[in-house]
Order: structure tokens, then C-alpha cells, then sequence
């Protein structure tokens, strides 16, 4: 076990895939001599040389059409964008070709495709930079979709993306890259895409957390009156029923948290799932505590309370736990 | 040797390419026909005066080459060595087709002939040519790509992207431009400001020609330039060939929006009497009797046989995950 | 009352804004001489002159962004996107720009934009030209959606995107566009946004169709051993939560019926929405009648199969009410 | 008069446009203090060695004509007008800021000096700014809109599409491209395969002109030239101004990847230098003084100020529905 920052697993994540497969190749802005503006392939165009890390013109069009040409006949490129919105630019690549690529040629040509891109708010980037936006993936077919909470998990979900033979989204949040942890190094290390992870065991509820809001479930659930199964969802599509079934079936007790809002929040599907498999076997209605349906604001103070935190989540779950009964958003009567 | 390459090498004669003009103009007049007996579901696109330039480049690149082409992709489908029948069964829907009839007349493909799924959405499939062109140069193969696109998808932003990015990277691709006038019901002076296409590619530093694109001989003369370029690593070339498209933009258009006159003015340089110059005219009717006879054929077979089973659609969504679940 | 076409009730709502307000203008590709790709901008340009309706070139992100830009300086532009997914080349515009354009600027610059654009499959347009996606608006704040089943409803619903102050996106299903109805034109057939319609009403169940899927409901619904309160949704975003949750009280019974696959579809957030609110008075679990997560095929009979038809809903409500539990959809052991 | 309005009209004479030069640097150079300080969030990005070109177009265009303009925006949103306390304060998050402390550094504006919410993505701004000129073309007013952005984005694909849309079309629009040699930490060659961008505008018939930056005069010229243009219905124009910033990209850029000597190089050309020449020394010391109490003041103000309310968060979202409800 190595003691790393999310941002150094992931460029360890990469150098093993550069250094065991020749096939793999990185394409971004300024993810070469500059290392990424987020540092996450800080080093690797020095170690493996200008061909296999290659610094793009601003045309997220183009270099993603041409990584989904470049899957489609041998390479396995690894796409950074810098901030997920810019995919706003270029979503016609990933969601309209490279998805369906693998379909309309009955199988004959692959899509190893990885599409790393830094999501979140907290970090006063404002609007434009700081949202998640899975719900632009989820929808299709094809396309799988992660999201890590610790470097362990960045390392090891970024390494499985690169090896699937499918597209990939890799949702890294931005305020998450200087968090450390653990990180076991190597094959032992990769996770599975489509597998959730328990974080703790617990009795009352269960909650189910994707990248940063897994640390503000957990804790929320710190000193509280009640304890929580906390599972990271690490994939979003396809998400692991087994696992939250198993503990919802346990627990009787659902709350999703997420940086979302609620329109197209990946909660609602999860909450969907479990009402129709569980119905009966629940003592609270499943839950799903979002962000409000606004922009991001800027200012600190609108910015901090616009994300969950861990106090409105102990809030949230405790009343849910105390009343059987959903409670208000913290903005009700503001929208 | 396969049947799609067995066909690709026939393209090595001028008889063999006038053979497949003809039948790329048959089995396009098959398809109106099928449209109208309700074979043919939403929209197709004819390529119809347009055969020199699919069946030009396709004589002078290697299968290992790929190329991008658009949903009006009947002419390079056949071109390129795909047969009759997997082409007017993947337009009828039928097991048989290209994409086992999941894909439709818009998405033929064949990888063993170096077609990608053609492209439905205007340009997209420019950027995808430059990857493959880029995984040639990063495994030091000398395979090249060819991507094909219309006037009209000219002014649009995914090209301007690929012009830049293949320049800067010398990457090994041809750009092909089939300037037929038209985009959809717009005349190209409505919609861009020059009557060459051309005259961007300076703007990336790329070499550009602009050919006649009726005669198949110098549309492969302007290829083999621009593949000796793209091969030997010189980087992209645009080649802006003038055409055009004999039908409306697609099966649902008449065209009443082109000068009386046109037409007629283009069918008189028509791409497969121009070829036919060079060949002895005895031997092509009896061979050209024979192409549209074994046209009639792929029809009746495509007619004959199922649609794909309901499994079809739920194969090849993803790899491992199984269909995406 | 006139008996039209729905592409006809489109031209008629275009030509009566463009008649009425000076500013409204018209975009989009071949929508001037040819009357658009679906004829629903016919005869428009020959009476409102090549200023005010505009054929562009293939450039969406251009055009949209010049819609932008026109909508904040007193236009109020009506876009043409001739398929749904050609969004995918400038989604940037619209869910970057035009949504945070108001929030920004405080205020200061309005953005009455207009995004008509042609949904939905059915046709044999293949998996690229048949999709809905309105999960890709769904989740950004700034923005409502709507979508007609009728000429009535894409004559009324129309004229109020226009008319609003806000970026809306309207999304015409395409297998409607020849569909005939009365259609009360002028002021009083104007449907304001935010407002679902009950079509029909009932005791048993309260079915939330949009678009299409409203037929398909009313014909599931006809012979039934049970009677139900249709709901055509008529706008998405923000969807009417009165409305639905007032009948669902009835009923006690919730189906949404869309075109679209589970993970991002609209059916979540109101089967959410219904659960959080409505617990403890639910005769079964609410359910959601989808397609299947699949690219839409090409062929007729696996396009026909794709589309949840009417036979398919009568047989899923009539389990759902017979077994108080929902039944598992057709493509179940298939994927 | 506006206090905006007011600045803007103190364009008119070269010390008054000296003067927000000096103005623009002073503020920008408070801004790396801000941020350490910890009242700057995110990223920011100067504009120090550019102000030339800001101030330049602001002094000749009208408070009615429309400027889209990237998130390096400060100098312009400066030079048309809005006060430093209404920048800095957006900056800092303050409920004095222009957007109200919702925004941030990327998102400056206001309406009536003409400055749309600047972009944080790029390209997006040029063809809104297009937009604003169909509005004017429409209505038949002869208002025009300048598109501001930099080197880097010429390649993407946005930029294309509306430079063909705005010669198609003969929109009143400017274009402005600020040359400052490098997109990020890329520099210009590494991205581009040409040095000067002006040449694109030809496969659009556009006309271009390359200047310098650096030098007002030469700015404010080649502006009126080009918005004449615009404003007699002669169509767009791109003008590439050849500049500098002296600072890193953003605030957590030290710039390493320049060659020795270019920054000197440029700082020998410094554009407020350059405008003072033509201005009596003594003039302008007591004048600059004046300038950089102001701003000092600016600050303090900021810094008193406080935060937005929460409620901010919540208005504007939408007209009528209320937040999006
Ligand atoms: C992004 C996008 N916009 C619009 C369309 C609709 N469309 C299909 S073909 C076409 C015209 C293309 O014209 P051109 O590039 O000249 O090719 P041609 O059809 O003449 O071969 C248009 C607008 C599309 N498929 N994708
Ligand atoms: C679509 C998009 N891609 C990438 C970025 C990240 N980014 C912000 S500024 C910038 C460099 C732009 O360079 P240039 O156009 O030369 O302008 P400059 O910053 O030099 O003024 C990049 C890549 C972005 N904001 N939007
Ligand atoms: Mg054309
Ligand atoms: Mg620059």
C-alpha cells in the first residue's frame, strides 16, 4: 500500500496502463509538459514520450472523434477534459458515435474508450465549471459510467475503464484530487466496473453516496443516533442492484445523496428500483437528498450551502429515521 | 479470399471499375423501387452521378485503410467491396444486411473492407478518420484514412477541428469533399460565402486539389497523390471533387429547388459514360447486361429472406457488461 | 375549431407569433423555400420574408449560439433542430449558455429562446435519428421542456414557449406530425407552461403519458378491466407536481408509460416524487413502462418491439393492479 | 449619466484612455493579493499587457453595440465601463459585484455598457455575439457586435461556424482575435499550424487585418475601420491583434513553459508605455496617483462589502416559473 493523493493515483492508474499495454494512448489540453490542469498526468508525457501523450488543440470535437477512431481500430486512448462541461462542446463523439459504434457494426469494431473528466463544485469555479452532469451519459445505451471517492478508487476504476472494451466516462470530482489515502498498487488494485462498495455497516438505513458525497454520508452518519449501511456507488451506469438491494432488503431504509439536482439526478432511478423491489419491505419512503435547482453560485457562502453537507445529511436521515416521513429540502419555500 | 475482397480486386481494371459504376447506379435504382413497396423505412440518401469518386478512391486504397463516409454511403458501401445484398439488406432491414438490419440505409459497414459505420449526423464522421489515421502513426503501420463529407458539412465545426488537429499532427489522411452543389435543399452559395471549398484547406497549411470529380481517372490520378502524401507521412491532403447528386437529397425530395436546366448539364458527364470511353463497347454490354441481372438477384434474395431476430437488437451494446444492464 | 395536422398546428403557431411580435424570427436548416425537413415551417418564409425566417447552413452550434446571442438583445428566435440529436454537435449553447444567461446577468438580458426540435422513433430512422433525450435538458436549471401529443397541444404549447421570457425546448414527435385534430387557434388555444392535461379520468390507476406515449395510454386503457386517470404531461420541465399528485391521492395507483430506457428517463423523478409525498396512501408500487436500454433498431419489427405499444401497457397495468406488484418487462432474461 | 456611462464617455481623449490602462493594470495587480489573501476563488485570469486592445475597441464602440468577451474579461469589462468595485467585487464574491457575487471572475457584465456575461467556455461568446448582430440587422438598427477571443480557440470548431455564418449572412460583427501566443500553457505553434490566424478569414471572405496590439492607436484605427464596415452593412471583419499577457494563464500558472527573454522582450513594449508618449509626464504622475488611490480604494470597499445574500442564489433563474420550480 502506497500513501497517495487522488490525483497521483490516477496518474499512477495511467502509467500502469501506458507502461503494460502499447495500445494506450492520452489525449488532452495541456496534459503533456504541463501535466494537466489538474496535475493528473503530471510526468507521463516525459516518461512515455510525445506519441502516447499527446497535448490537443482546443477542439474537444475533434480530439474526441478522433480517440473514437482511434478505439475503433486498435488504440485504447485515455481522453482528459479538463472541466466536464466542455464535453458540452463535443457530446455528439461520445453519446451519439462511440456508443454506438460496437451496435452498428454487429460487434466488429470495439470502443476502449476513457473519458476522464473533473466534475464538482466547492472550489469556487462558478457555474459553468463545477457541475457533475452524468445525466448527459446516463441515458445511453453503451456507455458505462464511473465516479471515484478515493484514490484507492480512482486507481483502480481508472485502470478497469481503460481495460473495458467499452466507452468509459470517468467522473473525477475536482475537490477530491488533493484528498489522500491508501492506494494498493497493481492488478490486486483494479475494480471491477458496475460494483459498488460497502463503506459501513450499519442497521437503521442505508446510503448510498457517489464520489465526494460518500465522505459526507459518512460523516453525517459520525456520532448520529442511528447507524448507516454507506455504500459508494462507484459505478453510476450500470449501478450495482445487488449490492443496494441486498442492503436496503437489511435495512428497510433508502437515502441517495447526491451533488445533483433533483430533475435528473441519479438518485431517482435507484429510488425507483428499490420501490419496485422492495415494495412492502420498507419502513420509510426512499429518499433522495440533492442540491437545489439553481446554477452553482459563486460566492463561498452560496456555494457551501448549495452542496450537501454532512449536517444537512445527519438532519436529513435523522428526521427520516424519527418520523417515517420524507423532510423538506432546506430550500423549501425559497423555489 | 472473401467475397467483399474478391470484389475489392476487381477494381485493379478499367472494366472492372465501370462494372461497379453500373452496378452501384442499378442497385440505387433498385431502391426507389423498394421505397415505394415500403421496404425501405425512414430515409435514404442515392449517390447517383456521384460513382466515380467512391469507386476512384476505392481502387487505389488498401482494405487495411478506413474510411468515414456519410449516410449518402450506398456508392463507397459497394465501392469499397460489400455485396449487393448485404447493402439492399441492411436498406430493407433483413438479417442479411451489413448490420444485420439493426443499422439502416444510414450505417453500412464492413471493417474487413476498411468501412466504418457511415454517418448519420453531418461531419462526425470527419474526426473519427483522423483516430484511425492516428493509430496508423502511433503503431508506425503505414495505413492511412480516408474521410469522406459533403459541401454542406463543410461549415460545420467538427471539420475546422480535423483540418487544424490532422495538419498539426501530420496525420495520414485524405480529406475528400464531394462538392455536389447541394446540401439538402441548399444551394452551397446560400449557405457559404465561396464556390470553392478548397480554398480553407490553406488556412491549416494543407495542400488541396480540386478535381472534376465525374472522371473516375482523375479522381484516382488526385488520390494516389494525396495517399503517397498521407503514407509517407507527409500529412493530409483535402481533395475537393466537383460532383453531382442526380436525385433530391433524399428519397422524400423531388429537388424542384435546381435551376431547369441542371441536371441535364451534369447527366451529359456522366461518370459512367465518361469511363466507358476507354472500353470496347461490345464487351461492356454484354458485361453490364450481366451486372444488372445479378443486381435483380441480390433484390430478390434481400426480398426473400427474414428479418433479424428480436435477439439482434439486444447483441453487441456493450462487450462484457452484457446489453448495457 | 379547425381540424389540422400537427406540423400544420406548428405552422399555424409560428405564423401567428410571427405575426403578432415583430422580434419573433425564425432558424434552422432548410426551413425557409422547403418548409423544413417535416414541413412544419411550410409557407412560412414566402410570407414572413427571408429576414425573419432564416435557412442556415449545417452549423448548429453557430446558429444556436447566434439564437443566443439574438434572444438576449430582443429577439425572440424560434430554432429548428430537424433532429433531436443533432443538439449533440451544440448542446453547449443551450444548457452552458442560453441557461445561465438570465442568472448571470442578474437579470439584465431575458433569453426567450425557442428549440423546436423533431423526437421520438418509430419510423426506421435508425438509432441516431429516433431518440427523445430529454434527459440531456432535464437537468439543467434555467430551462423547461415541453412536448406535445396533439396538434392542439403543439399549437398551444408553442405559442407559450415563444411567448416565455425563458429558453424552452420543445421536442415534436415526429410519428405525430401527420396526426389530425381540432385545434382552437388564437389566444384561448395558448396552453400555458407547467401544466399537465388529464385526457381521461378513472379510479384505478393514474397513468403520466408525454407525447406519443399519451395514445398509447388512452388505447391500452380502452377495454380495460379498469379504469384510469390519463395524464398527458405537457411539459417535462418543470413537470405539473398538482396535478399528477392530486389524481395519484385517488387512485393510489402510479404508471408512467415513456419512450425512453430507465436510467434517465423522466418516469424517476415523478415515480420520486410520488413516493416521497403520496407514502403510506399507495395501493401498489408506482411503475414505470419504458423501452429497453438498447441503440433503437433499424428493422420494422424490432423498432415496433422497442416502443412500448398498447397491448404492452394494458397487459403491465393490468398485472401491476392485479398483483399489487409490478410486473418484469417484456426484455427481461434479454439483457 | 450612469456611473458606467460616465467612464465609458472618459474614452474619448488618450489621456482618459491612458488613464484605464493604467486602471486595468492596477486592478489586476491587486487581484493576485486578493487571492492569496484567500477572497479569490477558483481561477482567474489576467489580461496585464493587453489592455491596449480593451481599451482601444471600448473607446470607438457604442454603450448600444454588444461585446462578447472571455473569461479574461477584467479588461474589458473595465474598459467599457463597469467600476472597479463592481469587478473586484464579483471577483471577491460580494454582493456589490456586478453579478451580484454569483458569477465569479469568468462571468463579468453589464448590460448597459453593452457587455454580455462573459464566457467561461471557450468560443462559446463569438457566435452569441453573431446573434446580437442579427438583432440589429433585424430590427434595422445599425448597432454591431464585437466577438472577442484568443489565439487558442481559432480552432475550435465554433469560431468556424460563425465566421461563415457572419459573411453569409453580412452580419455587423467584429471579430477580434487576441493573439497572445499562447492557449493555456500551449504555445500558438504547437496547436496551430500557421503564425498569423488572420489567414483564415479568407476561405470565409471575411477581410482581415493583423496589427499590433500593443500600440492603441494602431488598435483604435483598425477598429474604426472595421466597425464601419459593420455599421454601413458591409459585413464582419476579423482583426488579429498580435499581444501578450505577462502573467500565467491563470492565477496557478507561473508560466514556466516560455522561453527566456520573450516576457522582457514584450514588457519592452508595454501598451501603457507606448500610450504615454503622446502625454506630458508631469500630467500623467499626479493623474496615475490619483488612479491607484482609487483602486486601492476599490478594494477596501470590496472587502467591507458583504456576500451576497442566500436568496441571490434563488432569483434569476428563471422569468416567470419562478426558480425553475
Ligand atoms: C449535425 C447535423 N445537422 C444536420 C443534419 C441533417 N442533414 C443530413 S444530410 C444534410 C445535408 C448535408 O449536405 P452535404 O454535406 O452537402 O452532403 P450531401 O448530402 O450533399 O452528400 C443535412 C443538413 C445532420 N444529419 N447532422
Ligand atoms: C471548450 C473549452 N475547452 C477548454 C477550456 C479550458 N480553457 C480555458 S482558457 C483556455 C485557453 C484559451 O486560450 P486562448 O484562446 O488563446 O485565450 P487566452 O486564454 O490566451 O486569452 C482553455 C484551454 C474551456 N474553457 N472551454
Ligand atoms: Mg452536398
Ligand atoms: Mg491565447
Amino acid at each position: 500500500m502506497t500513501k497517495l493523493r487522488m490525483r497521483q493515483a490516477v496518474v499512477h492508474a495511467l502509467a500502469d496502463e501506458l507502461e503494460c499495454d502499447p495500445t494506450v494512448i492520452l489525449l488532452g489540453e495541456d496534459i503533456g509538459a504541463a501535466g494537466g490542469a489538474f496535475k493528473a498526468t503530471e510526468g507521463l508525457q516525459e516518461r512515455f514520450g510525445e506519441r502516447r501523450v499527446r497535448d490537443t488543440p482546443i477542439s474537444e470535437m475533434g480530439f474526441l472523434g478522433a480517440s473514437v477512431g482511434a478505439a475503433a481500430t486498435g488504440l485504447r486512448p485515455v481522453v482528459e477534459m479538463m472541466f466536464v462541461e466542455f464535453i458540452g462542446v463535443a457530446l455528439d463523439q461520445l453519446t451519439t458515435q462511440a456508443a454506438s459504434f460496437r451496435y452498428l457494426s454487429r460487434g466488429s469494431y470495439a470502443m476502449p474508450l476513457t473519458l476522464r473528466a473533473a466534475v464538482g463544485g466547492g472550489l469556487g469555479f462558478g457555474c459553468q465549471h463545477s457541475q457533475i452532469l452524468d445525466h448527459w451519459f446516463r441515458g445511453t445505451p453503451g456507455i458505462h459510467v464511473v465516479m471515484p471517492s478515493t484514490p484507492q478508487a480512482a486507481y483502480g476504476l481508472l485502470r478497469a475503464a481503460i481495460r473495458s472494451d467499452d466507452p468509459v466516462v470517468v467522473l473525477e470530482h475536482k475537490a477530491l484530487y488533493g484528498e489522500r489515502g491508501e492506494v494498493e498498487l497493481g492488478d490486486a488494485g483494479i475494480i471491477p466496473l458496475g460494483r459498488a462498495a460497502t463503506v459501513t455497516t450499519g442497521t437503521d438505513v442505508t446510503i448510498v453516496g457517489l464520489g465526494r458525497t460518500v465522505h459526507t454520508a459518512v460523516a453525517a452518519a459520525a456520532g448520529a443516533n442511528w447507524t448507516a449501511d454507506i455504500i459508494d456507488l462507484q459505478t453510476i451506469k450500470p449501478w450495482d442492484r445487488a449490492c443496494v438491494l441486498e442492503s436496503v432488503s437489511k435495512t428497510r431504509r433508502l437515502v441517495t445523496v447526491e451533488e445533483n439536482s433533483a430533475p435528473a439526478g441519479w438518485g431517482a432511478d435507484i429510488v425507483d428500483t428499490v420501490v419496485g423491489e422492495l415494495w412492502g419491505n420498507l419502513s420509510a419512503p426512499p429518499h433522495r437528498i440533492t442540491a437545489p435547482h439553481i446554477p452553482i453560485p459563486y460566492a463561498q457562502s452560496l456555494e457551501d450551502r448549495y452542496i450537501p453537507n454532512a449536517i444537512y445529511v445527519h438532519e436529513q436521515v435523522t428526521t427520516l429515521l424519527d418520523t417515517g416521513r420524507r423532510p423538506a429540502p432546506w430550500w423549501e419555500g425559497r423555489v | 479470399m472473401s467475397k467483399q475482397l474478391q470484389r475489392r480486386s476487381e477494381l485493379s481494371t478499367d472494366l472492372g471499375r465501370w462494372l461497379r459504376m453500373v452496378e452501384i447506379r442499378a442497385v440505387e435504382e433498385c431502391i426507389q423501387g423498394l421505397y415505394t413497396d415500403g421496404h425501405v423505412r425512414g430515409s435514404t440518401h442515392l449517390a447517383n452521378g456521384q460513382e466515380a469518386i467512391a469507386v476512384g478512391i476505392a481502387s487505389i486504397i488498401r482494405t487495411t485503410d478506413t474510411v468515414t463516409c456519410t449516410y449518402r454511403g450506398h456508392a463507397f458501401a459497394l465501392a469499397l467491396g460489400i455485396s449487393p445484398e448485404a447493402v439492399l439488406g441492411e436498406i430493407c432491414g433483413r438479417a442479411i444486411g451489413c448490420a444485420g438490419g439493426v443499422g439502416g440505409s444510414m450505417h453500412l459497414s464492413d471493417r474487413t473492407v476498411g468501412l466504418m459505420p457511415t454517418f448519420a449526423i453531418v461531419g462526425a464522421g470527419v474526426p473519427v478518420a483522423l483516430g484511425a489515421a492516428l493509430t496508423a502513426q502511433t503503431l508506425g503501420t503505414d495505413d492511412i484514412a480516408v474521410a469522406v463529407f459533403g459541401d454542406g458539412a463543410s461549415n460545420i465545426g467538427a471539420i475546422h477541428e480535423s483540418m487544424n488537429l490532422a495538419s498539426v499532427w501530420k496525420l495520414p489522411v485524405v480529406f475528400v469533399v464531394e462538392n455536389n452543389l447541394y446540401g439538402e435543399y441548399s444551394a452551397l452559395r446560400t449557405t457559404t460565402p465561396t464556390d470553392d471549398l478548397a480554398v480553407r484547406a490553406a488556412g491549416y497549411d494543407i495542400p488541396s486539389l480540386i478535381i472534376d470529380g465525374q472522371d473516375i481517372d482523375v479522381v484516382r490520378a488526385s488520390t494516389i497523390e494525396a495517399v503517397a502524401r498521407a503514407r509517407s507521412g507527409q500529412g493530409p491532403t483535402l481533395i475537393e471533387a466537383k460532383t453531382y447528386r442526380y436525385s433530391g437529397h433524399s428519397r422524400s425530395d423531388p429537388a424542384t429547388y435546381r435551376p431547369d436546366g441542371e441536371l441535364a448539364l451534369w447527366m451529359a458527364r456522366d461518370p459512367i459514360d465518361i469511363a466507358s470511353k476507354a472500353l470496347s463497347s461490345t464487351v461492356i454490354e454484354a458485361r453490364r447486361a450481366a451486372v444488372l441481372r445479378d443486381v435483380q438477384e441480390a433484390v430478390a434474395t434481400v426480398l426473400r429472406s427474414p428479418p433479424p431476430e428480436l435477439s439482434a437488437a439486444f447483441e453487441h451494446v456493450t462487450s462484457t457488461l452484457g446489453p448495457d444492464a
